[in-house]
């Protein structure tokens, strides 16, 4: 049962031939409630990514092999006046907690880190490993 | 209503004849039902294939007839026993063949007693369109021996129907009909 | 065509595959997927045959994709985006366009199964025919979707639920079907192979753009490694891909025009096939004394298929 | 834009041909398809359409009768009107995707040439594709000879496009009998036959790329019984939209079609119930019967999915007897229009003395009086009171009687 209760609907009101719009509002990118960007698959979790920004280098790395589309970026135009993407936070609602971001995290202290589900991120971000 | 069977072999043209006979009727205000029967056979194979022409809609989809006319436009069919089947002593046959009428009846023996004509619709087509197609000239004998609508008028629908095709085929079929309807015996 | 230049700079590509998709954690056929439908800024109808891709991205009243998208069966991911393709063409002539101020471009995903066993026959004639559309097979080496079942991609000595292992039976006992030189072999004006390997996510981005913008039928075939049926931790999907391509058990390589081949990465120094088949627990029995010939056998049908394509390159054929 | 085609007031046409001009003349954007006998000219007919300017759509000639209906999946998903034809075998190949056609709601035109399933394999016409696709959430509309294949075919269109139906429809005509036999036809010029199919409005177009949109999305047991609930609604709501198509049609071409149609039953007190090219046959063979003194009439389902049960036993009131005739084997039951009939009657508290005869298996010719026959025995079941011949009967088939009781 993958249908959270409040979209259940009955045979009267059901898409018609099943097609689902992937937009609410297609000229401002809205996405529709049949998006699943809208839905949550946070409970598969049992470990979580956490990121620090102190450390990230911004290669998009965990954008590009995020089988789940969680990394948020920001674009933001470089020193050169390049435009690239700034990793700003993840989003827990579609993270599944595989743990590939963490896999492909270059920096030589990993930027990001897997921790159980029940610890806080301000908390997993003071246990972050220290420069030697 | 009218009901009309050829034999023929598959390929030579019989199924384009009858739909062209058909053409030419219901362009005369009659109501037409042109069909074939034939298997996953190919070219080369006996089949037959049918008119019916009435004054009013046809409505009997059944394949069964009982003809008024027999065309046979391969010679060698005439010999097949098949092409007396559900006549009568009425029944016209108009067949292809080099023999004329008596030394033909002499072989074919089944044909005894009926109402034969003879052309050699394959002669003429081979002269005429330059290919064994025996199906135009047997309508130029059907013409003659039917008399079914005026023959110059036969020629001014048939030539319509045949406007498809590149001038020579059509002077060639035209000419194997006229040489036909002089020629049927 | 989209100039795939830094990663910094093609993570500002807004995503047109979302996630809330139920694929598994860790799974490949989403970062191919998010890679091909960003290779482009053009507008996308996309087909995509029954797999996991299939059930996971639309399992209604749910869709992750941003683009246009359809799902007809198992067998006809390439007759269904021929048929969209067609219509375009037909409305373009009539004039009818939806927005004829966009482009669209047409893309096909099938799993192994769908391409190359039930959906070949539907790939090779809309291949044939010339529709102007990209083929991406995710190959994982086995139907997944229904538990891991043997496919035509299976390799020999592979473990599946429906070749197992067993105390007479290594597993599989086919060598994989060469379907990249097959649709080579149709004469499309490009094809290639790829994976989701760390060192290549650009040259998978880069075959994408190329296949998309390139007129008429293009394929990819890119390596899908499954953390579920392959039997690793989800974490190394990429580490499996790398792999893959160290080892040159799947090598990187190109053919435009059905013939032209170009190979796109050689490995400093090839790794034994071991390296690759130890990481995987669907090997893990092919370490068995009894089994050794078999990774032997395997080592040199890399070898051998190696060499063969580096001879084509030099060649020119 | 296609070149416009000349046409006579009268044209002598076969079904094939029929029904290939009505595609052309419906201006499809895709026609996807793939030869099959004794469908195969219709294919044929198209192409030479195209090849002489006369369509201007893309003609997808694909790799099998699957692909043809999956690339008509994906054409009209897309967002344009969309066409095929096919037989038997074809059919069969086609049927898992009847399904999703269906259940997208895709209003795709086929046209049906009727044939029978192997094995053995046999060319020639029977209703055996037909009843293998009447629960593929189709309409299926039947056409007794060119005239109709041509007329229905405009028709299903307009039924298949409305936007209170939105479902694919199929016109079915017998193979060889209808569909290799030229008849007069009386064709509407291109501009009336198009002004009465009209422009295609589509839904949901996934080429309005704007509006980006998801076909065929999977539905867990939470959600698939409501679909398919909603999908039968629409086609059992259809029976007035296609009744109000056949008026329309009534007024720009004079004929009129009918959900059901029937002949001489007013007074009827024996009915034979059949479909297809059979019907018109059995006219006749109604019309000796009376002139024997037999009260006989016929009733045919135009529409076989909806099937009307309703008017089917409004018309049926009465009677007497009545025999049902199914042109495909029946495997195991009686045959399926011998079901629909009795389901119609039964709802309605009718109960009149049913009886099924197949017939014309393969192609298996019927004559007038192998019907006529038929109403004689029926007749004997009306005078008995009860029914005194057997349940199941063959007609025309070679050796010992066969029959079920």
């Amino acid at each position: 049962m993958a249908t959270p209760k409040d979209m259940l609907t009955t045979w009267d009101k059901v898409q018609f031939g099943a097609v689902l719009p992937s937009f609410e509002d297609p000229e401002h990118k809205k996405r529709s409630k049949f998006h699943s960007y809208n839905y949550t698959v946070a409970d598969w979790r049992v470990e979580k990514p956490v990121f620090n920004r102190e450390l990230c280098i911004d290669c998009d790395y965990c954008w590009v092999f995020c089988p789940d589309s969680c990394f948020q970026v920001e674009e933001v135009v470089n020193k050169r006046g390049k435009k690239q993407a700034k990793i700003v936070g993840i989003n827990y609602n579609l993270c599944k907690g595989c743990g590939v971001c963490v896999e492909v995290c270059p920096t030589p202290i990993k930027s990001l880190l897997m921790f159980p589900e029940y610890v806080d991120n301000e908390e997993a971000l003071k246990q972050w490993p220290k420069k030697d | 209503m009218l009901q009309i069977r050829w034999h023929s072999r598959a390929g030579q043209g019989a199924v384009t004849g009858a739909k062209a006979l058909a053409d030419v009727m219901a362009r005369t205000g009659k109501y037409v039902q042109a069909y074939s029967v034939y298997g996953a056979e190919k070219r080369g194979a006996p089949m037959t294939a049918y008119d019916k022409i009435d004054d009013q809609p046809i409505l009997d989809h059944s394949k069964w007839m009982a003809p008024d006319y027999v065309l046979v436009i391969d010679p060698s069919l005439v010999f097949q026993e098949e092409i007396v089947d559900n006549t009568n002593d009425d029944t016209i046959f108009i067949v292809t063949s080099h023999l004329d009428k008596d030394d033909l009846v002499k072989v074919a023996t089944h044909l005894q007693g009926k109402k034969v004509y003879v052309v050699d619709a394959i002669k003429i087509s081979q002269e005429e369109i330059g290919r064994a197609i025996p199906n135009t000239p047997m309508l130029g004998a059907f013409m003659k021996i039917s008399n079914i609508i005026p023959f110059e008028d036969f020629l001014v629908s048939i030539e319509d129907i045949l406007s498809k095709f590149p001038k020579k085929i059509i002077e060639g079929n035209l000419r194997a009909i006229k040489r036909a309807y002089e020629e049927v015996k | 065509m989209k100039k795939i230049g830094s990663l910094k700079e093609f993570a500002c590509t807004p995503d047109r595959f979302q996630g809330g998709h139920r694929l598994c954690p860790g799974c490949a056929h989403s970062m191919i997927v998010r890679e091909v439908v960003n290779a482009t800024d053009d507008d996308l109808v996309i087909s995509t045959a029954t797999g996991c891709l299939e059930v996971c991205s639309a399992i209604y009243p749910y869709t992750s994709w941003d683009v246009s998208w359809i799902h007809i069966g198992f067998e006809n991911a390439a007759a269904a985006i021929a048929g969209a393709e067609a219509m375009h063409k037909a409305l373009a002539r009539k004039d009818r366009l939806y927005n004829d101020d966009r482009r669209v471009k047409f893309v096909a995903f099938g799993g192994d199964g769908g391409t190359y066993d039930i959906g070949f026959q539907s790939l090779s004639g809309a291949v044939e025919r010339g529709h102007d559309f990209l083929y991406v097979c995710l190959d994982n080496e086995n139907y997944a979707n229904t538990g891991g079942q043997r496919s035509s991609a299976t390799p020999i000595g592979a473990h599946t639920s429906t070749t197992p292992r067993g105390r007479v039976s290594y597993g599989e006992k086919q060598r994989k079907k060469d379907l990249t030189m097959i649709m080579a072999a149709h004469g499309c004006p490009y094809v290639a192979t790829a994976i989701p390997g760390s060192k290549h996510w650009k040259d998978l981005a880069t075959k994408a753009a190329k296949a998309i913008s390139t007129v008429g039928p293009t394929f990819i075939n890119a390596l899908s490694p499954c953390t579920t049926e392959w039997k690793f931790k989800p974490e190394d999907t990429v580490e499996i891909a790398d792999l893959a391509v160290e080892t040159c058990a799947f090598p990187l390589y190109e053919i435009e025009d059905g013939h032209k081949l170009t190979i796109n990465y050689r490995p400093k120094q090839k790794l034994p096939i071991e390296e690759y088949l130890g990481a995987q627990g669907r090997f893990s029995h092919l370490f068995k004394p009894e089994n050794k010939w078999i990774i032997e056998e395997w080592q040199k049908q890399v070898d051998e298929y190696w060499d063969y394509l580096q001879r084509r390159e030099e060649a020119g054929v | 834009m296609a070149e416009r085609y000349e046409l006579k007031n009268k044209e002598v046409w076969d079904g094939n041909m029929a029904a290939a001009h009505a595609l052309r003349q419906a201006q499809v954007d895709v026609v996807a398809a793939y030869p099959i006998t004794p469908s195969t000219p219709i294919v044929q007919n198209y192409a030479q359409f195209l090849a002489d300017g006369y369509v201007d759509g893309e003609f997808v000639m694909v790799e099998s009768e699957h692909s043809a209906m999956s690339a008509c999946v994906g054409a009209a998903a897309a967002g344009g009107r969309v066409a095929t034809a096919t037989s038997s075998q074809g059919y069969a190949l086609m049927v898992e995707v009847l399904y999703q056609a269906s259940g997208m709601r895709l209003p795709i035109v086929m046209t049906v040439v009727n044939r029978a399933l192997a094995s053995p394999l046999n060319i020639h016409g029977d209703h055996s594709d037909l009843y293998l696709g009447r629960d593929a959430g189709w309409i299926h509309l039947i056409a007794n000879n060119p005239q109709e294949a041509y007329d229905l075919t405009l028709c299903a269109f307009r039924i298949g496009e409305d936007d209170r139906v939105r479902l694919p429809v199929t016109t079915n005509q017998d193979g060889f009998l209808v569909s290799h036999t030229a008849q007069v036809v009386e064709p509407l010029q291109d501009e009336d036959a198009y002004k009465f199919v009209g422009e295609y409005k589509a839904k949901n177009p996934m080429l309005d790329t704007k509006n980006p949109v998801t076909y065929g999305a999977q539905t867990e047991e939470e959600w698939h019984f409501e679909h398919k609930a909603n999908q039968h609604k629409a086609l059992m709501d259809s029976f007035p939209v296609i009744e109000e198509v056949f008026k329309e049609f009534e007024k720009v071409s004079g004929r009129k079609y009918n959900l059901v149609e029937t002949y001489k039953l007013d007074d009827a007190d024996v009915a034979l119930v059949l479909m297809g090219s059979a019907y018109e046959t059995a006219m006749l063979a109604v019309d000796k019967a009376r002139e024997e003194g037999i009260k006989v009439g016929l009733l045919m389902p135009r529409v076989f999915r909806p099937f009307p049960y309703n008017e089917v036993a409004e018309k049926l009131k009465g009677v007497k007897a009545v025999a049902a005739l199914d042109r495909s084997a029946p495997m195991g039951t009686t045959g399926a229009l011998y079901n629909e009939v009795a389901g119609a009657l039964a709802a309605k508290g009718e109960s009149a003395i049913l009886t099924n005869y197949i017939y014309g298996l393969g192609g298996r010719d019927t004559t007038v009086e192998h019907i006529l026959e038929v109403i004689k025995e029926t007749n004997e079941n009306a005078k008995a009171g009860k029914r005194v011949t057997p349940l199941q009967g063959f007609i025309n088939l070679r050796g010992p009687k066969l029959s079920f009781n």
